[in-house]
């Protein structure tokens, strides 16, 4: 089986560089690629185009990123929890274009599928269908929506193995197995990295054929952003 | 007297089906949870990508990796299933979801809905909302009536940029619950104690009052 | 959890008539759903219209209902392996449309993701793309393809639970995952149905919202169309 | 000599190449996987949902929920993972696999392939073949030079329905192996005793001889 193996995430962001476009797996700062985002902001490459569902939180995700400038425009479906990254928008100093986000999920996996257009319902009639071709099928209006570009993707994941394969941990799961789908490069960090044959070949989330580099992750702090809790009766 | 958010919940709680599976929105949608009628079956979906979505853990419980879309710690029920975006969004356009429950800043009489960005002063994004909006058979909007300042909320034109065009079939209000066909709003229930005059001042669209509006029950 | 359990075939095929479209799930006769095929042909209805992407063989799978002449349509990729199938077909008794098999499983995906039509490259040139509408994306030639409508989808799973959740097992996966998104009624048929809770949810391929009968199916035959061995040395 | 299917297969295997993801077609394709170089790993795809094929069952251990595209019952390896059709069309549209053997009935000095279909007689299906040839950067053809007739399957245009349009780079046969490009077909090497004039006759489509013509070698 090929091996996906790289030391860490220094060596697994080699040939990143300013002005590239990014996708990074999460939702919230629910499987967020936390090394690989921290190697991003010490390697301090700016001008990054980030497709990403959410824009973190002020002092972690890719909130860090955004503090440090290194961001120039986000692609995301809700940014709602970040004041720094709202700063930066209604100052235009940040370029966003939100875009639905079944359509964003939808958009990754056509990028890693080999269909570059597809038609969806969401948007329809508001501003995120201007300029975009609408038609209609059955009756109903659609919007044109196309497939993405992305240089790297960086995605986490619960488990992987050597040969790549994935496996994702409840609601972590989210954006990371479509992105994974579609970075030229795909790299992802992994909580527990083990030989290839140790994971149930029926239970791969992402096959290893999408992944070009794959690393053990450490120091993982996976925040919660809202802890609601059912008090001890 | 006005709805409570809690009672809002509580109405809305009353138009479930057996057998449903059902999106509910941030904020007052979220509380529908706490109404289920006794004697039916429904299911959550929460579009992060989870069916089966339960309650809020045990304190001490909760797990990172397991929250709703609203980013809270959830837990699962027995039969709940775990997937990925594109899929949980399959359900959602695919209509496999009967029903999506959600918040408004306006809603106009055509059934077109506001709820995502204020120009020049806020946008938070619309998150999963245009395409439940554009998928939904039944959409249920969740809301007040007016806003702080008195100014209606139900109006001919939403003025703020739209998450979706002809969709909301259903509102409840802090004042009523009404059906939107026709270009219009019926009105279908008053709130407990609320006057049949107080709602035609509150609603800026087209009003259509027929007969006798019974007070809402519960 | 809303409980779709049925009884059996029988039960589970309730509405069934005669000029309807189904999906079937399966690749050669690997994860067909036995049961209810079984069930259709004791059932006689006729004029039917398969997706299915093959076609069974003369005595099993499909070809059961071919014998009978309960076909009228058959929308394939591979049919290779039915003789009174080729036979029906050149004395045109049987209408068969052919689509490319990629096409084929994206288009049982698209029906059950609220996607109308998308693009993919597979057929250009070819008479598969005669009448349909083209188009050019970053320099390559794309087809344009709709989604299905069918009444009916048939999957056969490995594992079950009552709220309809489905594991399937090795490549009898195949188009079961998609077909079953896309039935108005799809019925699982499993290997071993279990309660509600049993199934990890992590580990699940088809979330039961997609399923709205499920049933114990029983006497699996399983035929092997070719079995190849590597001798006991 | 002209080459046996087991000699056309082990041509192909020499351009194999490191961590490559390779799907092969029924028949000789399928043969290419015998003769893979020690020094390389490479991992084949089967297009009903497998990466990492691997062998055939040790007799008795053959599981019917375990087949190739070719219906075969095959094997899993250490690494290897399952999944949909869906999913596996993704990997070869979105051009994860870096190399596709397959056969072909005709082929065309512009790289139309045809393999598929006869007109009124022989109509199996394309399968998974038109996903692939419209998607593979790297696609081998193996196949007989002549018909049986002796008529030549390496023709100026093709006369049979297509499978895909300017797409196959590189032709393996019993006689040669061939590049196209420039609409005409580069014999780049000899069948061992075959000689240059052998290669000429059975070719109708445009062939360009320059230079030297070695032997292949194994």
């Amino acid at each position: 089986m090929i091996n996906k193996v790289v030391k860490n995430a220094q060596e697994a962001l080699n040939g990143v560089e300013n002005g590239m476009t990014f996708m990074l797996g999460g939702f919230g700062l629910c499987g967020i690629p936390e090394n690989c985002i921290a190697e991003l902001v010490r390697l301090g490459v700016s001008n990054l185009t980030c497709i990403s569902n959410n824009a973190g939180v002020d002092d972690f995700g890719l909130g860090l990123l955004l503090k440090k400038r290194q961001i120039k425009k986000m692609v995301s479906s809700y940014v709602g929890e970040n004041e720094e990254f709202e700063r930066q928008m209604l100052s235009g100093e940040l370029d966003v274009e939100l875009i639905p986000q079944g359509t964003l999920a939808e958009r990754c996996r056509a990028t890693g599928a080999g269909i570059p257009a597809f038609y969806t319902p969401a948007g329809y009639g508001t501003e995120v269908a201007e300029g975009k071709e609408t038609r209609e099928f059955n009756g109903k209006m659609y919007v044109l929506e196309h497939a993405f570009n992305p240089e790297f993707a960086f995605v986490k994941a619960w488990k992987g193995d050597t040969a790549g394969n994935l496996i994702f941990k409840g609601t972590a799961r989210n954006f990371n197995p479509m992105m994974a789908m579609a970075g030229k490069i795909t790299v992802a960090e992994v909580e527990e990295l083990v030989e290839a044959g140790e994971l149930d070949p029926n239970q791969i989330h992402t096959p290893g054929i999408f992944v070009q580099r794959i690393f053990q992750g450490k120091d993982y702090e996976k925040r919660i952003e809202q802890r609601t809790v059912t008090p001890k009766s | 007297m006005a709805l409570s958010k809690q009672e809002i919940a509580q109405r809305i709680a009353q138009e479930l089906q057996d057998k449903w599976y059902v999106n509910l929105g941030i904020g007052i949608p979220t509380l529908v949870a706490n109404y289920i009628p006794k004697n039916i079956d429904v299911v959550f979906q929460s579009e992060n990508g989870m069916l089966g979505m339960g309650p809020f853990p045990i304190e001490g419980e909760e797990d990172a990796d397991l929250i709703n879309a609203g980013k809270q710690t959830v837990t699962i029920l027995k039969g709940s299933s775990l997937f990925d975006s594109a899929m949980s969004f399959a359900m959602i356009r695919g209509q496999h979801v009967q029903l999506t429950v959600l918040g408004a800043m306006e809603v106009s009489q055509n059934g077109d809905i506001a709820n995502w960005k204020i120009p020049g002063k806020m946008v938070k994004g619309m998150g999963g909302a245009m395409d439940l909006v554009a998928s939904a058979e039944n959409i249920i909007v969740a809301m007040m009536h007016t806003d702080k300042a008195g100014a209606s909320k139900l109006l001919k034109n939403c003025s703020l940029p739209l998450t979706g065009v002809n969709c909301v079939k259903k509102v409840v209000t802090n004042l009523a619950y009404l059906e939107i066909r026709n270009n219009a709003f019926y009105l279908i229930e008053r709130a407990p104690g609320v006057s049949v005059e107080e709602i035609i001042a509150a609603t800026e669209g087209t009003l259509i009052v027929e007969g006798e509006i019974p007070e809402m029950k519960f």
